[in-house]
């Protein structure tokens, strides 16, 4: 299996899925001439043609609203947002419209809509480019929701992605981009939705993350194993459907569970999955089940970002602090 | 602002007229006057508590039945934002879906399968980008349909409308946005809603065709769509018609017009009936009579009364139906809040 | 002290507001001439004239967006959105410029602006009319989100809001105009933010509403008495900021408690009470803390939502069922 | 499109020029020299890790310094998007606090207190509905105040843009949208943005005045702002001036224009180089010269030096400070997460 970078991985993808299936098109600002600011179409409008990967007006409501019609007429439109801070401006339109056009019209009208998203920080990029805002999408139901991040994961939700017949928002975590590389399977792969990653085991303490969050838990894992406390790492990869059993199974097993966030913590996703553990393996729950999260503070400015984002000494710190309970 | 007209207030010639058999002139005011009935008796069962909030179109008959007429019901799509029953039951909604829609019964939000309607729109403006869409993929497609977005005064405030027309104008997307400026949005009158005279002049912002139409006047209704429609399918993209019509009734079945609509504004707009003057122009064309009024009332009557039967005749709906719908395949969690929900219903 | 309806106590509230402070204007779809759909601000205009009380296009991020400058011009505004609803089409403007304005410029500016919204369901509203999406405002760092049952409290927070240096989302249960009332105090009346109410006192299990909640959480426990069960009663009323420690003393005496709220489940407010529940009253409590929630679906067409919103029944049989676990 | 010129491209006067001090048209074009530098000093800052993304305005400086100069600090307020740097120096920024700001550093936030600077706006066409409710506000108080956004042309597509020209014209709010159509959305060029020829265009569709003025000439941008600020204070509401100019560099240091921009366009765009046209009538009118470029080149070097002297000076921020200014008073909640960060920092 080759090494691939998390945007190789999806570039990739994205020109298997529109050579398999010329229904699939892609729109947003800046993805086909340039190729995208950060090259994940590149390469995609010279070969697939300006009709299939458009340059659109800087409108995100446009974007997604016209998916929507773009689906109607039979097309599969894989949008961009060039960053998940710019999805705020399409707000209405991913809650409110795509999210419901199928159970409002009794699925009379389906939209397949893939939209794909830069987010969470790390990079020193600017203002409202680095927010995690997964929460907010996740609260709108009829929007499934994944969020990667190995490369392998990256090419088989998204594969999934652009078949599912529902609309997904596909996360991708900016930070791992170019860092993250891992073997990622030539032919077709497809990871089912639903089912979360064991990314290490261990018996003492599970954490729970996703996106970028899964690096700070793997490496306060390691720094766990070397105090002699075994760390397990879950990276949920699909955050709706939630894996709930899989949830429930892992944290039975430890008695002991960590949810890690980039996002703020009131009423981040942590807080569903802490709500979603303790009702499902209360009996087995040793101690609280504890969040490490990014503040209750608008994004700060990129010279503040790394003491902001959850970072492996704040994971370690909760997982002696959870072991010790 | 002048408007393009046909037909003037009384009915008589002031333009070329559309190319329109006789039959159909008589379907449109057949279906005018459907919708006419329409709001009466939906209001009354909406008094009688057997319908939800209902939204009257008295008034803007001509700007949605002159509009609808010019185009293809096999081929062309209809966007609806909320006031158009009578664009959606010329495109195959049954009368009796839409009551139950008003009152609330899932089977309400049933479309015309296969049929080429999309489903109305409470947000305004909000299906603005998907008749864009819509419009765009259909040209891509090499598909000769056109789409045909309807929207108020109110909604052409909203940020989807420029993002919209903006869209459309840069694709060339085969879309006629069909503004029904009837003056009102709900209070706020056409004065404060923008400091622009007419909704048309924002056309040329967006590189498109733009005109503005007197909305009570079917016939230049009819001719300004197909011309929009010849342009599109001619590849000349977009056209922005904004229909200027009136607002017989009350925004709402629970609003109160008189709290803000002055006196004068209101006998004026009863002399803009588009009924009267399309009738006028066919009694004036010897196709119209009050025999054809008789035998029309009649028909709308039936026509009700069968949709008011089938309406009475729907069943309650299935309470776990509420969980229908919102994926393709229900996952896991769902289907989990489905059987508790079940089981909950069971133990009352 | 006078007995007032819901809207009657904000109505009288915005009035007194307008008359203590000449600065504080409203705003919003059809607050002038008409008085409001639902009549909130009925006869201000003609009080307070066409400058203080504006009818605006229908453009709501314009509504929200202007607000801060107007707010920066010395006013202070009250915004109304005709319903929570529509907050999505200025979902940037709240989460991204509002909620943010003080700490992006370092305190040079502020935005005291309260915007008023009702919001949730139980009276056959159409589509979008209903939803009760708090959650999305409360993870919005920046932003104070209160959400009143009692006319009383209606008061008390409305002022507060109005008063308040920094912006302040005030919800309103539409549910609730006309049917809640109750003894509102005649003169200035503020109520803090942080502090629950406790609506009900009891022994067993503590049950946790705000809002339109708060009545079938009255409700199930006035009918779980006559089985023996004592159960309180809390009305979170403010949500941003949360009253924590008040939460924990509640929970800590019953350990046993119950989160009701009218949204969806997966990432509503609910699983942040839920997790902000179990992290502070771990060792106190004797059974998961539970969820009796809205569910994951759109909001339904009206005549299903009385299947939708969680009533007495639902919260009744989790009281049971928490009681006895 | 006809464009409003004063000076041509060899800076010759087509039109009558206003009545500018000399001194003034001096501190303009130093100005607009001070930009240029900027630019590079900037660039190469960024190169050597020293600065984040930077967003050079090469191109832009007319239209820029040629508008901010027709209004007063002391009472017209400047709201920005993020390309005019020179704009918010003219009105009291700290160009060692706009480097800060680049560099992503919290004192890179501060504005001048009581100034008329509103922060920059990273996202498209957000600031404009605040620039709106200011103005708005100002005319309210009976404040002679008038108000001046930037944005650009990919910003002119959003939904912002549309809701808030149309309020304005409804309100007559005293402010003024200079949109700067460099040509360039990142790499989106005019023609894929919009099907308008201009999006001066737009001013129609809200009632407003609206002028596509050549953004390099300076003495245009003066005139064309003085008079809309006459118009904004004379209580005739807003308009829209469209400043028709170049991006000579790329987008920010993180863009690389030749992929998408084609040679010819490059090489015409330097034709236009604003700076050159302004010293060209100047030194034809006599207030120019050799002497004064090289005495201008000191002067900014010695504005640029003293500035990344402060900003090398300058601490790093406190981690702790990320947890100010959320609201006037910390919440409890937010307390504790501040001391749980504090004591984490501690275990370090
Ligand atoms: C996005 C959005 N904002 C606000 C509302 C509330 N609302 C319902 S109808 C209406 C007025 C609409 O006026 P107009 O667009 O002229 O349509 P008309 O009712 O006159 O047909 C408003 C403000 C809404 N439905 N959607
Ligand atoms: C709401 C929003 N959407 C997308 C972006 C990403 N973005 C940053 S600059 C830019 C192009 C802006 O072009 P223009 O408005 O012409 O300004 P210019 O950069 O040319 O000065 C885009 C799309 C953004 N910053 N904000
Ligand atoms: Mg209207
Ligand atoms: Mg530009």
């Amino acid at each position: 299996m080759p090494v691939m970078s998390l945007i190789e991985a999806i570039r990739s993808t994205l020109a298997s899925e529109m050579e398999r299936d010329e229904r699939v098109m892609i729109l947003g600002e800046d993805v086909g001439k340039s190729g995208g600011v950060f090259r994940a179409t590149d390469g995609l409008q010279e070969r697939f043609g300006a009709d299939r990967v458009v340059d659109t007006p800087a409108a995100e409501a446009a974007i997604v609203g016209a998916s929507i019609g773009l689906a109607t007429a039979g097309w599969v439109p894989v949008p961009e947002l060039q960053f998940l801070g710019f999805a705020h401006q399409a707000f209405h339109q991913l809650g409110h419209q795509l999210a419901r056009f199928r159970y409002r019209t009794n699925a009379r009208f389906t939209a397949p809509v893939t939209i794909r998203a830069p987010y969470g920080g790390g990079v020193r990029a600017p203002e409202l480019h680095s927010d995690a805002f997964e929460s907010l999408l996740i609260h709108c139901p009829g929007i499934k929701v994944v969020a990667p991040w190995t490369a392998a994961d990256a090419k088989g939700l998204l594969t999934s992605a652009i078949r599912d017949p529902d609309p997904v928002f596909f996360l991708e975590p900016l930070k791992g981009y170019r860092l993250v590389r891992d073997d990622v399977p030539e032919d077709e792969h497809t990871v089912a939705f639903g089912k979360l990653r064991v990314a290490r085991e261990g018996d003492d303490v599970t954490v729970v993350a996703w996106s970028a969050m899964v690096q700070p838990a793997l490496e306060a894992a390691e720094a766990a194993a070397a105090d002699g406390i075994s760390v397990e790492v879950v990276d949920l990869r699909s955050l709706v459907p939630l894996d709930v059993d899989g949830l429930r199974e892992r944290v039975a097993r430890t008695g002991r569970a960590i949810v890690v966030q980039e996002a703020p913590l009131t009423a981040g996703f942590a807080s569903e999955v802490v709500a979603t553990i303790q009702e499902e393996a209360f009996e087995y729950l040793e101690a609280p089940v504890a969040r490490v999260s990014g503040y209750d503070t608008p994004y700060p400015m990129p010279q503040l970002e790394d003491f902001y984002i959850p970072d492996a000494h704040r994971v370690l710190r909760q997982i002696k602090a959870t072991a010790e309970f | 602002m002048q408007l393009f007209q046909i037909l003037n207030e009384s009915g008589e010639l002031v333009g070329e007229p559309p190319k329109l058999d006789d039959s159909v002139l008589v379907d449109m005011l057949r279906l005018m006057l459907l919708g006419r009935r329409i709001d009466h008796k939906a209001i009354s069962l909406q008094r009688r508590g057997k319908l939800g909030t209902y939204a009257p179109l008295s008034g803007q008959e001509a700007a949605s039945v002159g509009s609808v007429f010019a185009l293809d019901r096999e081929t062309d799509w209809v966007v609806p934002q909320y006031r158009e029953q009578l664009a959606m039951l010329h495109h195959g909604l049954a009368l009796s879906t839409y009551l139950l829609q008003r009152m609330g019964h899932p089977q309400g939000s049933e479309l015309p399968k296969d049929g080429t309607l999309y489903p109305q729109q409470v947000a305004l403006g909000a299906h603005l980008p998907h008749a864009v869409g819509l419009a765009w993929g259909l040209k891509l497609r090499g598909d000769p349909g056109v789409v045909i977005a309807y929207f108020g005064d109110g909604a052409s405030s909203e940020g989807d409308f420029h993002e919209s027309c903006n869209l459309a104008g840069v694709q060339k997307a085969p879309v006629i946005f069909c503004c029904q400026n009837n003056g009102w949005a709900i209070s706020v009158p056409w004065s404060q809603q923008s400091a622009a005279e007419s909704v048309a002049l924002r056309a040329p912002g967006y590189g498109m065709a733009g005109l503005a139409v007197d909305g009570n006047d079917a016939l230049a209704m009819y001719a300004a769509t197909a011309d929009a429609k010849r342009r599109a399918q001619a590849g000349e993209g977009p056209t922005l018609i904004e229909a200027v019509c009136t607002r017989l009734g009350a925004h709402t079945t629970a609003d109160d017009p008189t709290r803000y609509v002055p006196p004068d504004v209101a006998e004026t707009a009863k002399k803009r009936d588009p009924i009267i003057r399309l009738r006028a122009y066919m009694i004036g064309k010897g196709i119209w009579s009050e025999e054809l009024d008789q035998e029309a009332e009649r028909w709308c009557d039936a026509e009700i009364d069968r949709a008011v039967e089938e309406f009475d005749a729907t069943p309650k709906p299935d309470p776990a139906s509420l969980f229908d719908n919102v994926y393709a395949a229900e996952d896991p969690r769902l289907r989990r809040q489905r059987e508790e929900f079940i089981a909950d219903r069971e133990s009352r």
